[in-house]
């Protein structure tokens, strides 16, 4: 039993902290979040210099081989900031996907690129029908000679306006079952056909709705086998789900030390508001949200770093319970606040928005849920 | 037992009237107005505009003697008035918590101030503000943005708070100032109605989550003449006291909740390889939650306005409603969330929106709409201490006390150094 | 608009309120409760002589016609007090099943007997497969002759024990639809082949399981048209329902009330505990649970005796509201007693037992929310 | 990072020795007894017996030096201990809560103390029931049910109160008494270890919703010689601290939550038409909230024995974990009841109660799990008090204060009139 992070976690975590500290200011965050692209190219190569995104790539592509608790080392940090650009979509989800589904020349080719952050990689998988499960995909790739054609749309696309490429999950074939007959195609944004639309709303990440009229896509494009891509592509998932649920405890703890620290500082009727119990239990639901969150996603961590049975019942646990604690931690926290933290130059807002937005990204807690429950043979 | 309202044939024939005039009279953009935040100024002119209009016909204040600007109408005709302009989108053009200032002066104003403000008011020729305080809701002196200070025979008002008001820039704003804040809590503070365009006042820009209804106001200096002074320079409290166990504004509730009903709507009509959202089991719970909720919030109302309406003493109830219906809208927000997925954040402006982006904007008012001053859940204190759980001898029904009410709901004003009013009762 | 009861329903109020504080202190419920039968006939033969049996039986069927408000008075004082013995099944449930779905001569026999209390009935619909829709009912009645056997068994059967009739909801045939092909008999408790059998536990309630092996039941015995009971049942279930509403609001009244007193006379470190922000939240809570369970309940009442539309979905609403209600006022009562609340003597789990028992009872929470769903065309 | 232990050989050597003996001499009634309601004298002596066993090899006592009666083992030997016992269902014959006493004598007992009580504890020959108190929650002294006065050199206790202990009778009752009503809470209160063959006890009645553990015990005038006090006359808040603040006590957790996983299993194995009813959408998604529930607990605890076991200061993570169980034991308690229906309420005479009416039992005892004494969710100030929530200087990590302890977790005890201890700390 060893609940202590590595010396090299720490490490790593001391430098994310310091990094993020200075780089990334909760008046940065909002500065960033409202451009035109909510992308910062210089906060990117910055970032991608200290090795961030080469984490979990393997060695023999430029990677650092390292496991997934280390990566999450990093974007707990990042969630405690409110910020993760296009990191885990790029570095994590699309990594794993050609890492696990690629040929050799395919990861030749993509992750070394994906490790030096030189290109950005986003996973289009979500569509008007939207849901997180096989069945929801509906898009159709159809065969012409060498080239596979796309036609149809995806929605709530995180990155796709900035990425370079754009692996998407499309329908080849039907199969008896929703996940067979799904391929991933490797697609360059600049393809003639592809458009992409900034998603406008109260959204915590930027997404975007990206339509493909006759797209082709040469058969080399293809990651893995055709009609066999769900299987990687829930691996992936899965490997991005961890993070992300650290991601979202890091943002939850940030919640809760914002409502903590404003308890003992605003006076109300003479006293710290820290003072009512009324306060407190909204600063100990924060609290309790926040560590749940950060331990079953270590959990989840631990359990994918040393292959232990049960990763994926761990892994959905863990964003279920991110998914629901950092929405409920970001609204103790509000209550805590009151007026001043609805104002957006406060910050609590830049965390309540990302509690909403990624309470949904890679499956809410009712999906994750009900995949636990066909994991425990319910 | 009776749970809806039953109208004589004379008002049907007035709803009737109303109507008619509003199809005649309500200017196409006001009409359209989906979000107060997409107001832009010529919009803004043509509400203010027909909101003159709504005064020149006494309906702002229907129930008012006609001598000050009302129709001398009864409060079933007011509440015609109010479902007419609500069907039509467009009831907040009433500006009902500005009728509360209005309710006030009647009360406690000097013959001049009425003769001033009444008659303006009523006939929708100036849009109020009032500083953001929630009824039932105990205040801190010590939170007061707003200080005030003598010089010669007028004041001096410096500082920032919160306001609340419809529109670009009002023309009146009604504001509590803290005389002395080395004094009591309860001392020394004063009500005024400051006219906008004096000198010192800036509306500042900072952006919140829904920006469209709470204003930042900075006082810099600010002179204002003692015209400008409502009641007596103590009467602060006792003014606001006034104005927050106001009864008047305790009505049946009108609408549907919109929201819920627009979310309703979507769950039916989207559907997943064919099968309605709303099918879905567990969305299917939540959703009914979610309308167990919101009516169970329409009852309470229905219960307050009833009792008010029946002279029966209101106790726990106003704040026991407030207080659910905070709960309600944070219980929808998830709702809709869990429902609609990723969709529940998309803007007006994005053309994917469901329900023109309205349930995006209930995201950020069910934030909001929590309670806006410091220490949560304030309505829970009122109801504690009406319910007297820390007191165990007294259990009689009162008028919703504070440190500034004494048990019959009188208020109880003290000045530093002086006695004035029922010192005992403190 | 009238919020206020009728002055004959304040009279049945006033003299309920009398009847049963002078006949049902706590430990008088108590002591029937643990009594072998939980049945008082003596105090049901008060109860009758009352006249609350006969409040919903039309008039020419020896009962006073009047509306459910009126019976509804008198169950929310029943539920204050935590005792309804067999009334509601008997009076309500039964009596409209009769009125509705039975002949002439079938009212004439039964109802007189049921308004003066002569004759208990009850109505025995789950089984084995518990739940309250029409496709639970699943036992099977056959014909042979001029008779009917009835064959299976029924759980939970409120009050069988000491019933003179139970009403048997079977199934004649496999219709289209599960409402197809439902029948209800009459059946003496005392007749061959039916033997009950109390349920043990920790029911606030006395439930019984119903065994029939080859009961006969003379054709004249049916309810109404055989295959077409399923539409009576679920009307007369649905004015139990509202009634039994009520009385779950009386109960959640008085559990409130135990914790409001105890939170203003209990003194800790000094003061009442009710000055303790923790103690007053679990009190309003207790309040608003109980408020809603009884505004909810009237308003479907209203809806009942007014013949509005939507009285079926008020009705649901109202069952969910006080499914749900009446155990979260008891549990918020709970918290504000801690130790003494959880000693019998008390009082407080006279009502926490109801509240768990009839949150179950004609349907909880979760089947009337369905319901509603249903009826709202979702 | 990991979430389980490792064993050594040795380890699991000793693992099969404990198994083998335990096969060999676990009693069959002791192996079969399902609930402790269901206890009778005839069980409970053949629990007694094997208690008696278990201390003979050092056993209930593990890790305690030879010569109090331990066997001098190391705490991962407690550990497997503790396992191969609550595998067999049976770890509560190790009396967990009364070696907290145990540990407290050892700390604080006199010599006399230590040899006259700690070997028959270990040995268990003594069964020992303790004042009902919760580890981390503040004590309300004026509480306390039992006065102490003296007449000569002994003592007289007179009250009641209620204690927790296995059994249908003690062979002593550990308590705490009140000297003086009157004087500040902190002053004279005394620890005592009082036989229970003494004159004037009675253990009444009165039933309770989950009587099996917890004995209301009257005291009568009952006469303790002064061997029976712990510590000194005014040390009962020290003593009392002590146990409370006793970390031996937190070890990493055993079993999965039984209650939940006969919830599981007849979700799984029980249909409507065919269907497992764990296959309903709603209340699938109900059963995983529990699991999530469970599990987070589960985590709670590891990290809470981690951080023990490795020197890491508690703050608020003990109080933290018991405020969640309860809630989980409360969330859990629901969904038995929306999962099973009102198969929840069947007890094991029953023949259709599922899982033996073990769910049953829950229904109740998660009420009676919820705070003993008055003023809910104790845990809750016990953290707010720990995060220094009303005091903005302060953040540094500490003992559980309550205000018997200072912030370094040294007991503060005063006595009436004379100044002992810190002073300047109260």
């Amino acid at each position: 039993m060893d609940l202590a992070l590595t010396e090299t976690q720490v490490m790593l975590q001391n430098s994310a902290k310091e990094f993020l500290s200075a780089e990334l200011p909760k008046h940065r965050v909002r500065e960033i979040d409202d451009s035109e692209t909510g992308f910062d190219r210089e906060l990117w190569r910055k970032m991608c210099d200290l090795g961030w995104a080469s984490i979990v790539i393997p060695e023999q592509y430029g990677g650092l081989g390292s496991g997934f608790t280390d990566m999450a080392v990093i974007f707990e940090q990042l969630g405690y900031n409110a910020y993760g650009g296009p990191l885990l979509d790029s570095a994590v989800l699309s990594a794993q996907l050609i890492a696990e589904a690629g040929s050799e020349a395919q990861k030749k080719a993509f992750l070394p690129a994906i490790a030096e952050g030189q290109q950005i990689f986003t996973v289009a998988l979500t569509e008007p029908e939207y849901g997180w499960g096989a069945d929801r995909v509906k898009m159709k790739a159809t065969r012409q000679g060498d080239h596979w054609v796309l036609n149809g749309t995806k929605l709530f696309i995180p990155w796709a306006h900035i990425a370079d490429r754009i692996i998407v999950i499309a329908r080849t074939s039907e199969g008896r079952t929703p996940e067979d007959g799904i391929t991933a195609f490797v697609v360059d944004r600049t393809s003639p056909g592809v458009s992409t639309r900034l998603h406008y709303g109260w959204i915590g990440d930027k997404l975007n709705e990206v339509n493909f009229s006759n797209v082709r896509v040469p058969a080399e494009n293809v990651l893995g086998a055709v009609g066999h891509a769900w299987a990687p592509v829930e691996h992936a998932r899965d490997r991005a789900t961890a993070v992300l649920s650290v991601y979202m405890a890091g943002g939850a703890q940030k919640a809760y030390e914002m409502c903590r620290d404003y308890s003992t500082t605003r006076i109300a009727f003479g006293v710290p508001i820290g003072t009512f119990q009324r306060v407190q239990d909204f600063v100990i639901v924060a609290l309790t949200e926040a560590d749940a969150s950060k331990w079953t996603a270590y959990e989840a961590l631990w359990r994918l770093d040393s292959g232990q049975k049960d990763t994926a019942v761990g892994i959905s646990m863990a964003k279920a319970v991110a998914s629901d604690g950092f929405s409920k931690a970001c609204d103790a926290s509000h209550h805590v606040h009151a007026g001043i933290g609805v104002d957006l130059d406060f910050g609590l807002t830049n965390y309540t928005v990302r509690a909403r937005t990624f309470q949904q990204y890679l499956g809410d807690s009712i999906f994750h849920k009900a995949r636990m429950a066909k994991l425990m043979n319910l | 037992m009776d749970f809806v309202h039953h109208y004589t044939e004379e008002q049907q024939r007035f709803r009737q009237e109303v109507a008619a005039w509003l199809d005649l009279h309500l200017p196409e953009p006001v009409r359209r107005l989906g979000e107060l935040a997409e107001l832009d100024r010529a919009t803004w002119v043509a509400c203010k505009a027909f909101q003159r209009l709504l005064g020149e016909k006494g309906w702002l204040s229907p129930t008012d003697p006609v001598e000050w600007g009302g129709a001398g109408l009864t409060p079933d005709h007011a509440l015609v008035i109010r479902e007419e302009l609500s069907h039509r989108g467009v009831g907040w053009l009433l500006q009902e918590k500005a009728s509360l200032v209005r309710d006030a002066l009647l009360r406690q104003g000097t013959e001049e101030q009425k003769q001033r403000y009444l008659p303006i008011m009523a006939r929708g020729q100036a849009t109020l503000w009032h500083l953001l305080i929630e009824p039932g809701v105990q205040v801190d002196p010590e939170g007061l943005g707003v200080r005030v200070s003598r010089d010669g025979d007028d004041y001096i008002l410096d500082g920032e708070d919160r306001f609340v008001g419809q529109g670009l820039w009002p023309d009146y704003l009604w504001t509590l100032a803290l005389a002395d804040p080395e004094a009591l809590p309860e001392h020394a503070t004063a009500t005024f109605l400051v006219p906008a365009g004096l000198e010192g006042l800036r509306i500042s820009t900072s952006q919140e989550l829904v920006s469209e209804e709470v204003h930042r106001v900075v006082f810099e200096h600010v002179r204002v003449p003692p015209v400008n002074l409502l009641g007596e320079e103590v009467e602060g409290w006792s003014f606001m006291q006034s104005m927050l166990t106001n009864l008047s504004g305790v009505e049946y509730p009108l609408e549907d909740n919109k929201d819920l009903s627009d979310l309703l709507e979507w769950a039916r009509t989207t559907t997943r390889d064919g099968v309605p959202i709303g099918q879905e089991p567990f969305l299917q719970q939540l959703l009914m939650e979610a309308q167990v909720k919101s009516h169970v919030v329409r009852l309470f109302r229905i219960r307050n306005a009833w009792m008010v309406a029946n002279g029966q003493p209101l106790t726990y109830e106003l704040a026991q409603t407030a207080l659910l219906e905070k709960q309600a809208a944070l219980h929808l927000s998830l709702a809709v969330r869990e429902v609609m997925g990723l969709y529940a954040l998309l803007a007006p402006r994005d053309p994917r929106a469901p329900a023109n982006g309205r349930l995006q904007r209930h995201q950020r008012l069910s934030l909001t709409q929590q309670n806006p001053s410091p220490g949560p859940e304030a309505q829970a204190d009122a109801i504690a201490s009406v319910l007297r759980l820390h007191e165990p001898s007294l259990q009689a029904p009162f008028m919703i006390p504070t440190p500034w009410t004494d048990a019959t709901g009188a208020p109880r004003v003290v000045i530093a150094g002086a006695s004035q009013g029922d010192d005992d009762a403190i």
